[in-house]
């Protein structure tokens, strides 16, 4: 059971559920949540194919670092908006920050 | 045995993202992302990737779930859960991910990836070592370098006015 | 330069210095200048008679032959050149001699007249082209001088070209030869295309060793079509209208061209051409001589202008000379052309001094109704003018063919040629005698009308009579010159004095001619001379019959005329022939009106029609095309398809405007199904 | 000198326009209207002494010519050398007499245009840069120049007829410049598919005639050789003009000035026919064996066409270019006779074309000249008065009538110019007549012999206005008129003179023609045969 094939469609259900995270859930911090589901998601194809893709050297995990402190950096400027924009509107709900509506 | 465990963390993962995205509590799919953070770890180990399953563990589940939790304390006052998401286009959404998922599924199981034979590392640590400051020394500086400006930026805007 | 080319160019050459010399010097020194004019043509005559004069020298072979190139273009030369054998010679003598004639008799009749000298050198320059016809090597040559007859005779006819009739008859004049010259330049070209060549001995000897053998059919067209120029410039049957109408012109100007010379080129050039007229064109010759010669000679009965009479005589005695030559009887047509180039310029002449003499009694009494042509107004001239009255009979004995006058030997021998012809061709043929020894009566019959008519009988105007008087010498010299220049010894001296003989120095100088183009003239020798007798007979019982009935109707009155035309005019005869056959009507109805008509629809239907109406549709069309691509552009392209674009864009453009709804899950929504489509597009490639 | 001479001769007019508009500015400082006094003396002597000049000139030209039927005086330059183009001039037996005409006939126009009022610099300069064109076009031997100059001629022909000219000026001159414009639009395409089918790509008429057999096409069906030459045709036959194409030569006459109607009628007619025997000709010899025939039968049409309108006009000039249209199809039947088996018919054909060319010049000026005469006396030139004139009581009748008294010398050269042009013999007008007929009559029988109908009509119209403008009662109309002064007769007598040698001694013009044009029938009869249609 320990093959790529497994990794790569867990890694897309992970994919496919954070997605729908982000477009379905109004909370800014669920949309958060939603995005770093996307991201262990890439991640788990970079190590798996690591693994399974032959390749001399760990280039894979060495991305996959890069991705989680890329993760860190981003979820910190993410919640340090959705502060702000609790504190401008009392509310995390992402629908009313609609100024750029044309 | 080894196959028994790889089943139940990966049961573990999905069913813990399933309930992240699901849940109508706020507090409640925080948790579940605890639990799939830890999954994924899980499978880092079983893809002999030692170091990455312990800094997902340290960074992840220890610094940015920390944070998530902090974020959904601070955002609710109210102690009411997420309110029920207004089904404005989520069968849309739905519908659309899971076409997605579908098709990237099938691309990864019919196209015939170029797979060599898994070599077998004890342990990946010295040799990740190497790798960061020899071939990746360039994104190693970039990322210090973005973590610093994530850092005053976040401080920045996070700063009473 | 041999002194005998020497004096061929000075006969040609004196009188366009004549010419010359009037036109710029002439109206300088006025009336003395007619004594340049007179020396010249003096001069001329010598010269002739010098020419005539060999003859009897040297018998025999051409006394002159040379031709130089005009021009030429590579290998299409073109040369002129004179010929001179016994025939020019004497034509030159006969042209030579009436024009210096009429040059004397001109001094008086054209006395007081404004532009007299520039008559003198109209004369002058009608004589060189005369001459220039004459000695002409070539038949392009004769067809240049030709033309340039035809012109001095337009300028003579319409000499007072105040009147309006003279100015028509002589356009008339110069249009009808026109079309003779026309078909006779369609001849030539024939001829040259067949034979490379213009010159006339060189073509007679081409047709004589078999150049036309296959295409006989080709050679009698290319002659009757070089006829059709004598048919113009003879006044013959067809083209004949022109004469009498030429009557507008001074009086010696008739007698020079309408009488005795230019007329008679035609006449001269069939002669020339005879050598090669193929029996068929020969024949058709024949059949226009007697018509001509016989309707002229009817249409003549009734004339009481006495101009017109003696044009209407002259053309029916063209009439024989063609049909002479028709028949055969080359000599005789071309003796007969000589004989009568004398008396009928005598003839014209006399009636010329009537005419003077009575426009000077006219004068005198100053009424300017009458005219002085017309024979009604005359009578009893006899005892006023004797000399002008003397030499007019002889002229009249001779043309009416009375022995002892130059008129019977050539008539004669017409008479006796057409005989032949019928003895030898029967059928048909036998128009031709009926049309000879008819038009003989006629012509002895008007003549002594015209003589009684004018000379005997009470005057008709008492007023006028008074006045009249006998012309000055200048006048009267030429009559008698001429009238015994018609008496039959002058053509017969050495050999006989019998009148009914008309062997002499002519008949031997001028031989029986000889055809190289089938016709076989021992045979028609032969023929004429078995005639000669019968011949002689029946033209002495017409010509005594034709004075006879004149005597009968004019002198003693036994039969009243008026009562008789009355009658005949029943039949409408009368009408018939005084009114010319209604030719001239006909040919105004037929031809001149509806070209005229024509030619009016041709420049309507090319201006109003093709230019304004098809030409200026074009116009009109591209401007409406053009006003139609300007409209179309501006509101078709412009507004419809042009701002369409604009307003489509901004149609689209607030429809998706709503789509920006703020909402930005709905954004990745997008993109997600955005990234969709182009996965299953891509897979579906 | 002379291996520049005929460039000289095309600039030399161009140099007088040009020193005039300069000259104008100094002259004129002060004057109000420059039409009368000093500058207008001034552009008229300059014009005088140019085109006299030239007229020298091409008199030197024409005696230093000698006849061998080559090409001399040549000059080769480049001049646009990406396409090949060359500055390519030469004269031959073909246009060194057309030169001479130019020449003549301008400096004639220049003379008879003294008492010209409306803006005489405009006027002069405008003749002296159509003198210019026109020599251009007889002297150049590159299409391409040949092109440029035949272009160049419309516009000063379009302001001269629609500024200086009658009533309905501008509408002759749009109509005039329109066709002749259609005209050389299809020359253009011809001379371009020309062109690109020869196969050094060049323009030079002399090299086209060894490269021009070689073109085989077939376009849109058709043999791409015919479309040319009847393009070619076309353009050429508006100019000459040929019966479908000729209604704006009446109208171009009747409206322009007399000197450019002179000009008009003795230069720029030729211009067709002239195309025709230097390009249409030498280049596609086998499509003149195609279309000999055709030519033969549009001469005839033109002759007798032109001969019935001309007899129908009541207004004299009218009458008169009709009469060119008539006599120009002398010169087509000439030309189609090159096709003949008899070398004497082709050479009489040929010859006689060119030399109908230069003798109509001749007599169309001199009867221009005369019209224009009657027309300063009397300002109308009607025979008879139109109906609708506008005094009614003239409508209809008699114009002049027995003028032949009061004008004696005037009524003397308008008979003897009547006369050349009704072909009398010992006028120039006769030879060439007879020689085209000639030629004709080689290969045409019956077409020569329905065109010889012309000689009828053209002496109809003539002796008919004569007579009823010369001869006849004089009408009271018109009593004092002075007969023609000395400038008149300076323009008429060299011209009078003219026609007169050459009727009496044509051998002057046909020594120089004809070894030319004999060279160019041997060209065409044994190019026709290589190209196989013969």
């Amino acid at each position: 059971m320990d093959n790529l094939h497994s990794y790569l469609i867990i890694s897309s259900i992970l994919f496919s559920l954070g997605l729908f995270g982000v477009m379905t859930r109004r909370n800014g911090v669920a949309v958060l949540m939603g995005i770093e589901l996307i991201l262990n998601a890439a991640n788990l194809n970079f190590v798996a194919f690591n693994r399974f893709g032959g390749m001399a050297e760990l280039d894979g995990q060495v991305f996959g670092i890069f991705i989680i402190v890329l993760a860190a950096a981003e979820a910190a400027v993410a919640l340090a908006i959705i502060i702000n924009l609790f504190k401008n509107h009392e509310t995390v709900n992402i629908d009313s920050a609609d100024q750029m509506k044309g | 045995m080894a196959e028994v465990a790889f089943i139940i963390i990966a049961a573990i993962t999905l069913a813990s993202a399933f309930f992240v995205v699901f849940s109508s509590n706020l507090m409640y799919s925080g948790v579940a992302l605890f639990f799939t953070l830890f999954g994924v770890a899980g499978l880092y180990v079983f893809l002999y990737a030692d170091f990455l399953a312990a800094t997902q563990i340290m960074v992840y589940v220890g610094g940015i779930m920390v944070l998530i939790l902090f974020g959904i304390m601070l955002t609710n006052k109210i102690a009411s859960t997420d309110l029920r998401q207004a089904n404005r286009g989520r069968f849309m959404a739905g519908l659309s991910a899971f076409i997605l998922f579908l098709l990237i599924s099938a691309i990864a199981v019919t196209t015939q990836w170029h797979t060599g034979s898994p070599q077998f590392l004890d342990t990946t640590v010295a040799k990740l070592g190497m790798m960061i400051l020899y071939q990746y020394l360039l994104p190693f500086e970039v990322a210090s370098i973005l973590l610093l400006a994530a850092l005053i930026g976040a401080a920045l805007l996070s700063r009473k006015k | 330069m041999t002194p005998t080319l020497m004096f061929a160019l000075a006969i040609l050459f004196l009188p366009l210095l004549s010419f010359a010399f009037q036109i710029f010097f002439g109206s300088k020194i006025g009336r003395a200048a007619h004594w340049f004019s007179l020396a010249a043509l003096g001069v001329t005559l010598s010269l002739a008679l010098s020419f005539f004069a060999n003859i009897f020298i040297t018998p025999g072979y051409a006394l002159l032959d040379v031709s130089a190139v005009w021009f030429s273009s590579g290998s299409f030369t073109v040369e002129l050149g004179i010929y001179i054998d016994n025939i020019a010679a004497v034509m030159l003598v006969v042209v030579s001699t009436i024009s210096f004639l009429v040059h004397i008799y001109s001094t008086e009749y054209m006395r007081g007249d404004p532009r007299y000298t520039r008559y003198f050198g109209y004369l002058g320059l009608f004589t060189f082209s005369m001459n220039g016809i004459v000695l002409a090597n070539s038949l392009l040559m004769m067809y240049v001088f030709w033309e340039l007859v035809g012109i001095s005779s337009y300028l003579l006819i319409g000499f007072w070209f105040e009147k309006q009739s003279a100015a028509s008859a002589g356009m008339k004049a110069f249009l009808t030869n026109r079309v003779g010259d026309i078909g006779m330049f369609i001849g030539i070209l024939l001829l040259f295309m067949q034979l490379g060549t213009f010159n006339i001995q060189a073509i007679a000897e081409q047709v004589e060793f078999g150049a036309f053998d296959g295409t006989g059919l080709l050679l009698t067209i290319a002659g009757i079509m070089v006829f059709m120029g004598a048919i113009g410039k003879s006044a013959q049957f067809p083209l004949h209208i022109w004469l009498p109408d030429a009557m507008e012109g001074p009086t010696p100007v008739s007698a020079l061209i309408h009488a005795a010379t230019m007329v008679a080129a035609g006449v001269y050039m069939t002669v020339r051409i005879f050598a090669f007229l193929t029996p068929a064109a020969l024949e058709f010759v024949a059949v226009i001589g007697g018509i001509t010669a016989l309707m002229a000679a009817i249409i003549a009965i009734t004339q009481v202008d006495i101009k017109r009479v003696l044009a209407y005589s002259t053309v029916s005695q063209l009439g024989y000379m063609v049909m002479a030559l028709g028949v055969g009887a080359f000599q005789a047509g071309f003796f007969h052309l000589t004989t009568h180039a004398m008396f009928k310029a005598c003839l014209f002449l006399a009636s010329g001094s009537v005419i003077h003499s009575m426009h000077h009694a006219l004068h005198k009494i100053d009424d300017h109704s009458t005219d002085p042509q017309d024979m009604r107004n005359m009578g009893g001239l006899r005892k006023k003018m004797p000399i002008t009255y003397i030499s007019m009979v002889v002229a009249s004995l001779s043309i009416s063919g009375i022995p002892f006058f130059t008129g019977f030997l050539s008539k004669d021998a017409i008479l006796a040629g057409t005989l032949a012809y019928y003895h030898l061709h029967h059928g048909w043929t036998i128009f031709l005698p009926i049309s000879g020894f008819g038009a003989a009566i006629i012509t002895a019959f008007y003549m002594f009308r015209l003589i009684f008519m004018t000379f005997h009988g009470e005057p008709a105007r008492k007023d006028i009579h008074e006045h009249l008087h006998e012309t000055p010498g200048a006048m009267t010299t030429p009559l008698i010159i001429l009238s015994v220049l018609s008496l039959a010894f002058v053509f017969t001296i050495p050999s006989t004095v019998n009148p009914f003989n008309s062997q002499g120095w002519f008949t031997s100088a001028i031989h029986t001619g000889e055809n190289f183009a089938g016709l076989d003239m021992e045979v028609v020798g032969e023929a004429l001379h078995h005639a000669h007798e019968p011949a002689m007979m029946i033209s002495l019982t017409v010509a005594a019959l034709g004075i006879l009935a004149a005597l009968l109707f004019y002198l003693f009155k036994v039969v009243d005329v008026e009562k008789l035309t009355r009658r005949v005019n029943k039949l409408g005869l009368y009408n018939l022939s005084f009114h010319k056959f209604y030719i001239d009507e006909i040919y105004d109805a037929v031809l001149y009106r509806p070209f005229f008509w024509y030619t009016k629809v041709v420049a309507k239907f090319d201006w109003e029609l093709y230019d304004q109406k098809f030409i200026d549709w074009w116009g009109w069309l591209t401007l409406k095309i053009s006003d139609w691509s300007g409209y179309s552009d501006y509101t078709w392209l412009d507004q419809k398809v042009v701002d369409g674009f604009g307003k489509a864009t901004r149609y689209f453009g607030k429809e998706l405007r709503l789509s920006q709804s703020g909402v930005i899950q709905n954004y990745i929504l997008g993109g997600v199904i955005g990234i969709l489509s182009i996965f299953i597009l891509f897979q579906a490639f | 000198m002379s291996s520049h001479i005929l460039s000289l001769l095309i600039f030399i007019p161009a140099a007088g326009a040009l020193l005039m508009l300069i000259g104008h500015r100094f002259i004129s400082g002060n004057e109000a209207s420059e039409d009368s006094g000093k500058t207008a003396d001034f552009h008229k002597w300059i014009a005088a002494v140019f085109t006299g000049f030239q007229l020298l000139l091409s008199v030197w030209l024409w005696l230093s010519y000698v006849p061998n039927g080559g090409i001399q005086f040549q000059e080769h330059h480049a001049w646009i050398q990406s396409f090949n183009i060359e500055y390519f001039l030469g004269v031959d037996g073909l246009s060194l007499p057309l030169i001479v005409l130019t020449a003549l006939l301008s400096f004639i126009g220049v003379v008879s245009s003294w008492n010209i009022k409306k803006s005489v610099l405009g006027y002069f300069s405008l003749l002296l840069l159509l003198d210019t064109a026109m020599m251009g076009v007889f002297c150049s031997l590159d299409f391409f120049l040949f092109y440029v100059f035949w272009e160049l001629m419309l516009l000063p022909m379009y302001f001269l007829i629609g500024i200086w000219g009658g009533p309905q000026r501008m509408y002759a001159a749009i109509k005039f410049f329109l066709y002749t414009l259609l005209g050389s639009v299809l020359m253009l395409l011809a001379m371009l598919a020309l062109y690109f089918y020869t196969e050094p790509h060049s323009f030079n008429l002399i090299a086209m005639i060894q490269s021009g057999a070689a073109i085989r096409d077939t376009f849109w069906g058709m043999d791409i050789r015919m479309l040319i030459f009847v393009a070619l045709f076309i353009g050429f036959a508006i100019k000459v003009p040929i019966v479908p194409f000729h209604t704006w030569l009446p109208l171009a006459h009747v409206e322009a000035p007399t000197a450019v109607s002179v000009i008009l009628a003795g230069v720029l007619l030729k211009m067709g026919t002239y195309g025709l025997l230097r390009i249409n000709y030498p280049l596609l010899p086998d499509q003149v064996y195609i279309f000999a025939w055709s030519i033969a039968l549009l001469g005839v049409i033109n002759i007798i066409w032109g001969a019935l309108n001309a007899i129908a006009q009541i207004d004299l000039k009218k009458m008169v270019a009709y009469s060119s249209v008539s006599h120009m199809g002398y010169v087509l039947l000439g030309m189609a006779a090159v096709v003949s088996t008899s070398a004497a018919g082709s050479q009489a054909g040929i010859n006689g074309a060119v030399m109908q060319m230069f003798n109509h010049g001749t007599i169309t000026a001199m009867l221009f000249l005369l019209v224009g005469v009657i027309y300063e006396k009397v300002h109308h030139r009607y025979i008879f008065f139109p109906k609708d004139y506008k005094d009614p009581e003239l409508a209809g009748k008699l114009a002049f009538g027995g003028l032949a008294g009061q004008l004696p010398i005037y009524s003397g050269f308008v008979a003897l110019a009547f006369f050349a042009g009704l072909g009398l013999p010992a006028l120039s007008g006769f030879i060439s007549e007879a020689m085209c007929f000639i030629g004709g009559f080689s290969v045409f029988r019956t077409l020569t012999i329905i065109g010889t109908l012309g000689i009828l009509l053209n002496a109809i119209y003539f002796l008919r206005s004569y007579m009823h403008i010369f001869l006849g009662p004089v009408s009271n109309a018109y009593k004092g008129l002075k007969d023609m002064n000395g400038r008149e007769l300076l323009t008429i007598v060299p011209l009078a003179i003219i026609v007169i040698a050459l009727g009496v001694y044509p051998k002057l013009m046909l020594d120089v023609i004809s070894p030319t044009m004999n060279s160019l029938i041997k060209l065409v009869q044994s190019m026709a045969m290589m190209v196989g249609i013969n």
